[in-house]
C-alpha cells in the first residue's frame, strides 16, 4: 500500500516577518578584552548600511528551522528513487565519524604531523578509489561531480597542450549525457559536438568514427549511460578516440552500477569522477556538499592541481612541488568532511560488500523493470538494465509529469523526469541496493496503478501536501528572489 | 550487509520475477573481458565498533587544545550547538536537491532566506543559493563579468588577494581567452589604487579588491570603486572573513557589480578545509547571468506562497554548453547551516562579533609590537588578522612555538618562498586574553 | 493566524508487520574468541521460545522510527502550552553537555575519582537547589517529581516514626492536587484526606483547622496551586501544620512561578520535590525520564536514601553511612544523565536569568488570561494568575475537549484539559518563558475563535491530523496491548 | 537571554493588556515577607562558550580508555551511532506524555511496539511503557503481588538478588504491611530452592527470583517455577542483564506472573547509573492490577487504527490514591531507544550478542582461574559475569589495577563488609581478548 496520508503540519512565515524579539539568539564567547575603538578605521568604511540580519531568540529560532523542515520529503523518511543520483542510505555512523572534533575542528594550515590521522584516512581513500576505479592516480580535491569534470577535462587539455597539440578544441558528448559534461566542458573552452545514439539507445560507432576527428580533444561519456544500459562497445570507443589522438573521460556518476564488477581504467578511461554523494552514500543535504573526486591515469598525472597528497616511505604529506601542475581548482584540499564519509563507507562494506551492493542494486532496479514493463514502455530493452530503469509515458495517456505528482500524493518521491532528452516523457528509476522489496513494490503498485489513470484525474495532484502544484513559469518569468520590507 | 534489506527468499523471488537464475546474469551485457577477475583488493568490511575505535585514534591526532592563531581563509569560530540538531535533521540531510517543489518547500524557502541574508549582507541585489567555495566562486565571478561584457579581456586582480584564490582564478582563466594582471601591495598592505587606476585601459573587463585582504588589511572600497565606475570597469569584491561585514560597509554600498566571497566563517567548522560555502552576490541587472541555483518565489494552484528553484535557464541542465556555469551538486547544507548562524546572530550579535574579533586583533597587534624582535608589517587598520616579521626565519619559530601547545599563525614562506619572516597572525572570539599573553611569553623565549 | 495546515506524512506499518528482509540491522563487535558451546547450561534452561524480534536493516529500521516521529507534535516544531507542565523550550546545549562521553561512559561502579568531575556537577546543582529552594539539603535519586514525592513522604513517615509519634497515619491533600500526591502518600500507607478549597480557589484555612489533627502525618500542597494561583496562606498553614506535629510537603511542580522571586523553605515547607523535566528544562521525552530531586530541612536529612553526596573539606564523594537511612528508593544515584542538563540550564541563566525566566512566565501567562478573559470564565480571578491560567468551559456552548481537538486542528498542542478536578471543563493554559508573544497572540486569536463554535461545529476535529479522534473507550474496553501474529 | 524572545517594546504592550506597569505588579499576591530580598546567590549566567570549556574538562576526568570489566547492574554495551540521531529527533525528545492521541501517534506507536517486544522477550502477555529503573520496578512487582492476593503477607526474596535492589524493595516494604524473608545462596551460588521450599507457608505471598543472579550465575527458574506454583506462591522474576534472553529461556516459560527488569542493557549508556529502563511484564489475568502507562490498540472515527494511552484508571490522575502506582513521568524516551536498539539488533543478532558476552565470560573466567592467587568462587555456569576470589584484600588489588589502567571489576565488600576478597568480573561484547591477557597479567603483578 502506498504511504501518503494527509497530516498535520506547521505553517512557518519567513524568518524577516517575525517581529524583532531579541537582542540575539546566541551567546558570543565573553568579552574578555576592552571593546576598541574603531576610529583608526576610515569613517567611510564603517558600516553604516543595514545588515538587514534578524532579532530572534534561539527557540523561535529553532522552531522556524524544525518547522521548515516537516516541508521535505527526505529519504529517511521515505523512498527517494530519482534516477542517475543513487539516492541510497545514509548511514549515520558515517556522520558520526565526520563530526568528531578532531576532524571538524583540523584547521589546514596547522603542521600537517597533527593531521596525520586524517591525511591516513584520505591517503586510504584514494587507494579506494584507485582500485575501484582501476585508474593510477586519484586527486579529492574537486567539491562535486561537476567540479570533477571540469578538472578532468583541464587535464586533458593540459596534457595536449604539453605535447604541443593545439588544435583540439571540440569534445564529443552523447546526446544523452548529463548536462554538466558540455558546461564544464565550455568552461574549458572546449566545444561540444553531440554524438547522437542509436536506437538502441548506445554511443552510434558510426557516428564516432565520422565525428573524431584530430580537432577533437576527447570524449565524455557515461557508463552505464543515462538510459540506465551499459556501453557495451566502450572499450572500442576508447581504442578508437585513442588512436586519434583523443582522451577518455568517464563520468562516474553511475558506479552504482560498477563497483567490484568492472572498472573503468580497464575499459581503457583516462579520467573519471566519482560521485562520492551518489555511490558511496554521502548525505546530499538538500543540494550538497558532495565531493567528485577524479581518477586518472598516470599520464595525465604531472598535471594534477596543488597539492598532491603524496606518500613517501611511511609518510604522508601534501606536495606542493609540481612544476606541470595546472595550478588550483579551489582552495586547501577538497571537501574533507564528505571525504572522510565516504572513505567510512567503503571501509565498511569492505570488497565483497561492495560486489555485493552492486549486484542488489542492479537487481532491484530489473525487478522493478520486470514489473514496470506490465504497462509501461522500456525504450532500450535489448539488454538487462544496470542500477536503474528508463520508461517513458507512450503508453499512458496522462504524461510523465502527472505521474511524478501523483506519486509524491501516494508518498513516493518521484523519480528523474525529462532526462535523459534522448527520449520523450523520461522516467529515469533508481532504486538502489538499500530499499526493501516490500517498498520497490509500494512504489510500483501505485505507478501502476497511476499509469491506468488520465491527465484531467491527475492534474490536480499532489494536494495532500504543504503546497499545491507550483507555477514554476510565474516564478522565473518574475523573480522574486530576495525578501523584501513590503512598503 | 546491515544496510541490505533482502532476504535470501526474497532475492529469488526477484529473480523469479525477472526470469533468471543469478544476479550474476543481470551483468551479461558488460564483455567479460573488461570484468574485475575476482575480488576488489579492498579488505573486508569493518565493524562499526572497530572503525569508531580506529577513527577515534586518527581523529585524536590533532591537539584541539593547542591556542591557535590559525586563520588566512579558514576562520576558527563558535558555533552554536542549536545549530548541529536541526540542519542535521533527516529531512534536511537526506534530501536531494529540490527539483519537486511540492516535496520540498523547506529547503526551498531556507534557500531563499539565504539569498536573501547574503545579499542584505553584501549590500546586493541578489545572491545564489551557493557555489564550492570562495576561491572557485572568484573565479566564476571574473568569467561572469566576461559574459556581461564579452569584448573586453583583461582582468585586473589585486596581490593582496588570498594566493590560492589568486591561483585557483588564474587556473580558470588559463582556459579562458582572457589575461590578467595583478596590482601591486602598498608598503601599508593596502591595494595600491594609483597602479590600478593607471593600469586600467579599454580593454580592462574587471577589478577583484578583497576587502580585508590576505594579510588582514581593510582596503579601500570607496576609492576602489570610484575608480572603477569612472573607467566602466566592472566591480568585483571578495570578503573571505565575512563577519567583517559587520564591521565593514558592504560592497553593495560602494557600487560592486559582483560580491563572491568564502561562507565559512559564518559558522562553519574549519574542516581541513571543506566542504565550505561559495557565496555569490549580484547586481540586478546582472541575475540572469549568474551562475548557480536560485529559490524564487511564486505561488501554488491554491495562490498560496511556495518556493521553487528558478532561472533554471541559465543551468547546465537545461542551457547545457550555452550554461551560466557548470555546477550542479553545491553547498545547500553548508548554505543551511550559515542561515541558522546568521539567524541566531542576528542584527546585533553580529555588529557584536566583529567588533569582537577586531577588538582581540587590536590588542595582540598591540602586545606583539611590544614583543623585541617581532615587527608589525603593515601600519594601517586590520579586521581580525595581520602580519608580524620574526628575527628569525618564520618556520623556525612558528615550529618551536608549535612544540610549546601554540598554532602561532600562517608562515607567510608557504605562499612566497622569498617571505621567510613573515607569519599571518588571526585572532576570533575563540581566543581568550590569554592566548595573547602566552604567545607573548612564548615568542620571547624562542626569538 | 494559526499554524495548522495539511501536509503529507507517511503510514508506517508495525515493526512485526513487515517482511523479514535482514539477518541484522547492526553489526556486533568483531568476534574475537571462540564461541562457547553452551553445554554447560542445563538445556532445560536455555532460550528455545521465540524472542518476537523482528529482522530489519538499519535503513529499514532508521524509516520506521523517522516515519513514527513524524506523527507527533512536539515542541521545537509548536506551541505546547500544557498547563503545569512547563513545556519550555529545552536547549540544545544541554542535550550536547549530557552527551558527553565522559559523562555516558561512567560506570556508577567506577572509582569514584574517575568521576570527579561529575561529582563537582552534581554537588554544584544541588547547591543550585538548595538555594533556589531555600532548603537545607537536596537529594538527587528520584526518577520523577512523583518518585520524589513518595521520598519526600517516606522521610516524613520516618521523622514521625524517630520522634516515637505511630499514630499520624493520615495526610492532608487539597481537592486541587495532582493524582501523584494521594498515590504516593498511599505507597507509605498514609491515608489521604481532601482539604476542600474555598471559593477562591485557595486552601480552606477552616477545613484545615478541623481536619489538622495528631493523626495526620503532615500536608502536600502545591504552590502556586493547579489553578494558577499563589496559597497566599502558605506560611500560616505551614505554621499551623507545624504546631500541630506535622510536616509540610510541598510539590514543586509549579516552581516556574517562584524561582528567584520567592522560596518554598521559607514558607517553611519541610520537603519539596524538583520536576527539573519542567522548571529547568530538561526535555520530556514523550513522558520521561525526567528527575524529582527533592529539597528538604535539616531535621529530615538523616533519613535521607543511600548513599548521600557529601563534601567534607574539598573532597566530593558518595556517603554511604547513614545509619537512620531510610535505605534507598532506586538502583545508583539519581537520573543522572537529566541532572546534568538541569545543571547546565541553572548555569546558563545564573541567578539573575532565573528571576528573569520566572518574571517573563508569569507575564506570559497574564498577558493571555487578559486576552482570553474576553470570552473565557476565569473562575479565580481575585489575584493575578501566576505561570498559568485557569478557564473553564462555562460561557461555551462546545466543551473544553472539543476545543482542545479543534486546536490541533489549528496547530497547537492543546493546554491541560479536565485538571484540576476542582472546577468543571478546566483548560489550564501554560505558556512558559519561551514562547514569543507572536506565538501567544495566534494561540489567542484561535482559542477566542474556537470560543464561538458550536460543539456541532468541532467535533469532527482534527481532521488534517494522521488519525482523527480516537476511540479511547474502545482502546479501554478491549485491551490490545501488544501486537500478535494475527493467525 | 537568547532563551527569551521578548523585545523591551513588546513587554511594553504586554504589561499594557494586563493592566500594570510592571511585572513586580503581578507578584502581588505572594505576602512580601516570603519574597526573596535581593538576587539568588547563584552566580552570573554562563555563556555557551565558557560552559563548553568547563563541561569538557570535567567530562574528560573520566578514563574511557581504561579497560573495564565493571558491571554490577549496569553493562558497557556497544550501542549502534543510528540510534542518536533518530530518538533525538525533536518530535520524540520534545513531546510530552501523549495524553492527546490525535498529536503523538508517533510515541504511541513506539509504546506498543516496546510493549511488545518486551512481552515477547520475557515471554509475558503484556508489559508497560516503562517504570523508573530495575530495583523501584521490583519493589512496585511486589507491592503488586500484594494487590493481586491481599490475604498473603510474607514475601519471599533470593539473597542473590543486587544487594541494592533488594535494599529497595526493602525500603518500599517497610511502609506496607508486609514482612519479607531471605532465602540463602548456595556454594554453587545459585539460590537455595529447597531452603525456599520449606520456607513457603500459608503467608507467603510471592517468592521472586533474579534469573542471572548478582554474581552472574543462572539460576533454576525452573524448579523455582514447579516449587511457586505448586504453593500458589506468585512468580516473580528479575532480570538486569536483560541481553541473557537471548540465551536463557524467558521466564514465560516457567510461569512467572510479574517479570520485572532493568532495560539499561538494551543499549542505554551507563551513564552513571541513570536515567535507565524499569521492565515491567505480566501474565494477562493481572493487567488491570499492573501499574505504568501502556499504549493500547484502537481506531479513529475513520476507522483507521491507532493508539492511545489506555487502561488509565489504574493510574494516578484518575484513581488518585487507589492507583495501581504513583507513577506519572517515567522513562519513555529510554524505552523509545531501547526500542531501536532490538529493532536493529533482530532475533539473529539478540542470540548472537547473547552467545557472544557468554562467550568472553567463559573464556576470562577460565584464563583467570589459571592465575595464581585468583580462585573462582562459584563451579556452575555464568552468563557474563562472575566472582572471584583473590588472595590479597579485593579493594587493595581492585586499586592497584585501576593505576595500570584496568577497572578490574566491583568488589563485593562495598556490599558485604565481610565480603573482603571477592571480585565481580563483568565481561560484554566491549572486551577485546587482549583485555582479559592485560587482566591476568597485571593481576600477576599486584597478587
Ligand atoms: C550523469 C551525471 N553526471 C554528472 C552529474 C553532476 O554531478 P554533481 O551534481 O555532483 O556535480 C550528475 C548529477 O546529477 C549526473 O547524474
Ligand atoms: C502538580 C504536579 N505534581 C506532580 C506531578 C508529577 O510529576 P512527575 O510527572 O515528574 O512524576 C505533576 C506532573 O504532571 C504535577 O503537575
Amino acid at each position: 500500500m502506498s504511504p501518503g496520508r494527509k497530516g498535520l503540519v506547521l505553517a512557518e512565515p519567513l524568518l524577516f516577518e517575525h517581529a524583532a524579539s531579541a537582542t540575539s539568539g546566541m551567546d558570543l564567547p565573553d568579552w574578555d578584552v576592552a571593546k576598541s575603538a574603531t576610529t583608526e578605521i576610515p569613517a567611510h568604511l564603517l558600516r553604516k548600511s543595514e545588515t538587514g540580519l534578524p532579532q530572534l531568540s534561539e527557540p523561535e529560532v529553532v522552531r522556524h528551522f524544525t518547522r521548515l523542515s516537516t516541508y521535505n520529503y527526505s529519504l529517511d523518511a521515505g523512498f527517494y528513487p530519482l534516477g542517475s543520483c543513487t539516492m541510497k542510505y545514509n548511514p549515520k555512523i558515517n556522520d558520526w565519524v565526520a563530526s568528531l572534533e578532531g576532524f571538524a575542528n583540523a584547521h589546514p594550515y596547522a603542521p600537517f604531523e597533527h593531521n596525520k590521522g586524517l591525511l591516513e584516512i584520505l591517503w586510504e581513500h584514494k587507494e579506494q578509489l584507485k582500485e575501484i576505479s582501476g585508474m593510477d592516480e586519484v586527486c579529492l580535491h574537486p567539491a562535486a561531480g561537476s567540479h570533477g569534470e571540469l578538472l578532468g577535462m583541464m587535464l586533458i587539455c593540459a596534457y595536449h597542450e604539453d605535447r604541443g597539440d593545439f588544435k583540439r578544441t571540440k569534445v564529443l558528448i552523447p546526446d544523452s549525457a548529463h548536462g554538466t559534461n558540455p558546461s564544464s566542458a565550455a568552461i574549458c573552452n572546449l566545444e561540444s559536438v553531440t554524438l547522437p545514439s542509436g536506437p538502441d539507445g548506445l554511443i552510434d560507432m558510426e557516428a564516432l568514427d565520422k565525428l573524431m576527428t584530430d580537432e577533437v580533444a576527447g570524449i565524455m561519456l557515461t557508463n552505464p549511460n543515462t538510459c540506465g544500459i551499459f556501453e557495451i562497445n566502450m572499450k572500442k570507443v576508447a581504442d578508437l578516440v585513442h588512436e586519434r589522438g583523443g582522451q577518455v573521460y568517464f563520468d562516474g556518476a553511475n558506479m552504482n552500477a560498477l563497483v567490484g564488477i568492472a572498472r573503468p581504467g580497464d575499459m581503457n578511461a583516462d579520467v573519471l569522477h566519482f560521485n562520492v554523494h551518489k555511490t558511496f552514500s554521502t548525505p546530499h543535504g538538500g543540494g550538497g556538499p558532495g565531493a567528485g573526486p577524479i581518477g586518472l591515469k598516470n599520464h595525465l598525472a604531472e598535471f594534477l592541481p596543488k597539492p598532491v597528497l603524496t606518500k613517501k616511505e611511511d609518510f604522508i604529506f601534501q606536495d606542493f612541488n609540481r612544476p606541470k601542475s595546472i595550478g588550483r581548482i579551489r582552495s586547501f584540499y577538497g571537501n574533507i568532511g564528505v571525504l572522510i564519509r565516504s572513505w567510512a563507507f567503503i571501509k565498511t562494506l569492505g570488497g565483497k560488500g561492495l560486489t555485493e551492493m552492486t549486484g542488489q542494486a542492479v537487481l532491484s532496479a530489473n525487478y522493478m523493470k520486470a514489473r514496470l514493463q506490465e504497462k509501461f514502455h522500456v525504450p532500450f530493452d535489448k539488454q538487462h538494465c544496470m542500477h536503474e530503469v528508463l520508461l517513458t509515458d507512450k503508453n499512458q495517456e496522462a504524461s510523465t509529469l502527472d505521474m511524478a505528482k501523483g506519486l509524491i500524493e501516494r508518498g513516493f518521491h518521484p523519480p528523474t523526469i525529462y532526462f535523459p532528452l534522448v527520449v520523450q516523457g523520461a522516467l529515469l528509476i533508481e532504486p538502489t541496493e538499500t530499499e526493501s522489496k516490500e517498498s520497490l513494490d509500494a512504489f510500483c503498485d501505485a505507478l501502476l496503478e497511476l499509469a491506468t489513470k488520465s491527465s484531467e484525474e491527475l492534474h490536480h495532484l499532489p494536494e495532500t501536501t504543504f503546497v499545491q502544484r507550483v507555477d514554476e513559469t510565474l516564478a522565473a518569468r518574475k523573480p522574486i528572489l530576495k525578501w523584501d520590507l513590503k512598503p | 550487509m546491515k544496510y541490505f534489506p533482502f532476504s535470501k527468499e526474497q532475492q529469488t523471488d526477484m529473480l523469479k520475477t525477472i526470469g533468471v537464475e543469478h544476479i550474476s546474469e543481470l551483468f551479461s551485457a558488460i564483455p567479460e573481458t573488461i570484468k574485475i577477475q575476482g575480488d576488489l583488493k579492498i579488505p573486508e568490511g569493518t565493524t562499526e565498533f572497530t572503525l569508531q575505535r580506529e577513527v577515534k585514534a586518527k581523529s585524536s591526532c590533532y591537539p584541539i587544545d593547542h591556542i591557535s592563531f590559525l586563520g588566512g581563509g579558514s576562520y576558527r569560530r563558535f558555533i552554536p550547538t542549536a545549530i548541529a540538531p536541526v540542519v542535521n535533521r533527516a529531512e534536511f540531510l537526506t534530501s536531494y536537491t529540490p527539483y519537486q517543489p511540492e516535496a520540498s518547500q523547506g529547503t526551498l524557502q531556507a534557500m531563499f532566506e539565504f539569498q536573501t541574508l547574503l545579499a542584505n549582507l553584501t549590500g546586493m541585489d541578489a545572491a545564489n543559493g551557493s557555489m564550492y567555495e570562495g576561491a572557485s566562486a572568484a573565479a566564476e565571478a571574473v568569467m561572469m563579468a566576461a559574459r556581461i561584457n564579452p569584448k573586453k579581456k583583461n582582468v585586473l586582480l589585486s596581490s593582496a588577494i588570498h594566493p590560492e584564490y589568486l591561483e585557483c582564478i588564474q587556473t580558470y582563466l588559463k582556459y579562458q581567452d582572457l589575461t590578467w594582471e595583478l596590482i601591486p601591495v602598498l608598503e601599508n598592505g593596502q591595494t595600491d589604487l594609483a597602479a590600478l587606476e593607471s593600469a586600467i585601459d579599454d580593454n580592462s573587463l574587471c577589478s577583484m579588491l578583497q576587502i580585508v585582504n590576505f594579510y588582514g588589511v581593510i582596503e579601500d572600497q570607496k576609492k576602489h570603486g570610484e575608480i572603477v565606475s569612472d573607467k566602466k570597469v566592472l566591480n568585483l569584491a571578495l570578503v573571505i572573513e565575512m563577519t567583517s561585514l559587520g564591521l565593514i560597509e558592504a560592497p553593495g554600498a560602494f557600487g560592486a557589480d559582483i560580491v563572491v566571497g568564502e561562507g565559512q566563517s559564518l559558522g562553519l567548522p574549519v574542516s581541513f578545509g571543506g566542504p565550505y560555502l561559495g557565496v555569490f552576490a549580484v547586481k540586478a541587472k546582472h541575475i540572469r547571468k549568474m551562475p548557480g541555483r536560485l529559490s524564487g518565489q511564486t505561488v501554488d494552484t491554491e495562490g498560496k506562497r511556495a518556493f521553487c528553484l528558478t532561472l533554471a535557464t541559465r543551468e547546465q541542465h537545461i542551457r547545457r554548453e550555452k550554461a551560466t556555469s557548470n555546477i550542479c551538486s553545491n553547498q545547500q547544507h553548508c548554505a543551511l547551516s550559515v542561515t541558522m548562524y546568521l539567524s541566531l546572530l542576528g542584527k546585533n550579535g553580529l555588529k557584536d562579533l566583529a567588533l569582537m574579533n577586531y577588538s582581540k586583533a587590536k590588542e595582540a597587534k598591540e602586545a606583539l609590537a611590544q614583543v623585541e624582535g617581532v615587527t608589525l608589517r603593515h601600519i594601517t587598520s586590520h579586521y581580525n588578522e595581520f602580519v608580524i616579521d620574526l628575527k628569525k626565519p618564520a618556520l623556525e619559530i612558528w615550529e618551536a612555538l608549535d612544540k610549546k601547545g601554540i598554532l602561532a599563525g600562517v608562515p607567510l614562506v608557504w605562499f612566497d618562498e622569498k617571505d621567510t619572516h613573515g607569519l599571518l597572525v588571526n585572532l576570533t572570539e575563540m581566543n581568550r586574553a590569554e592566548d595573547v599573553t602566552n604567545l607573548t611569553a612564548a615568542l620571547k623565549e624562542v626569538l
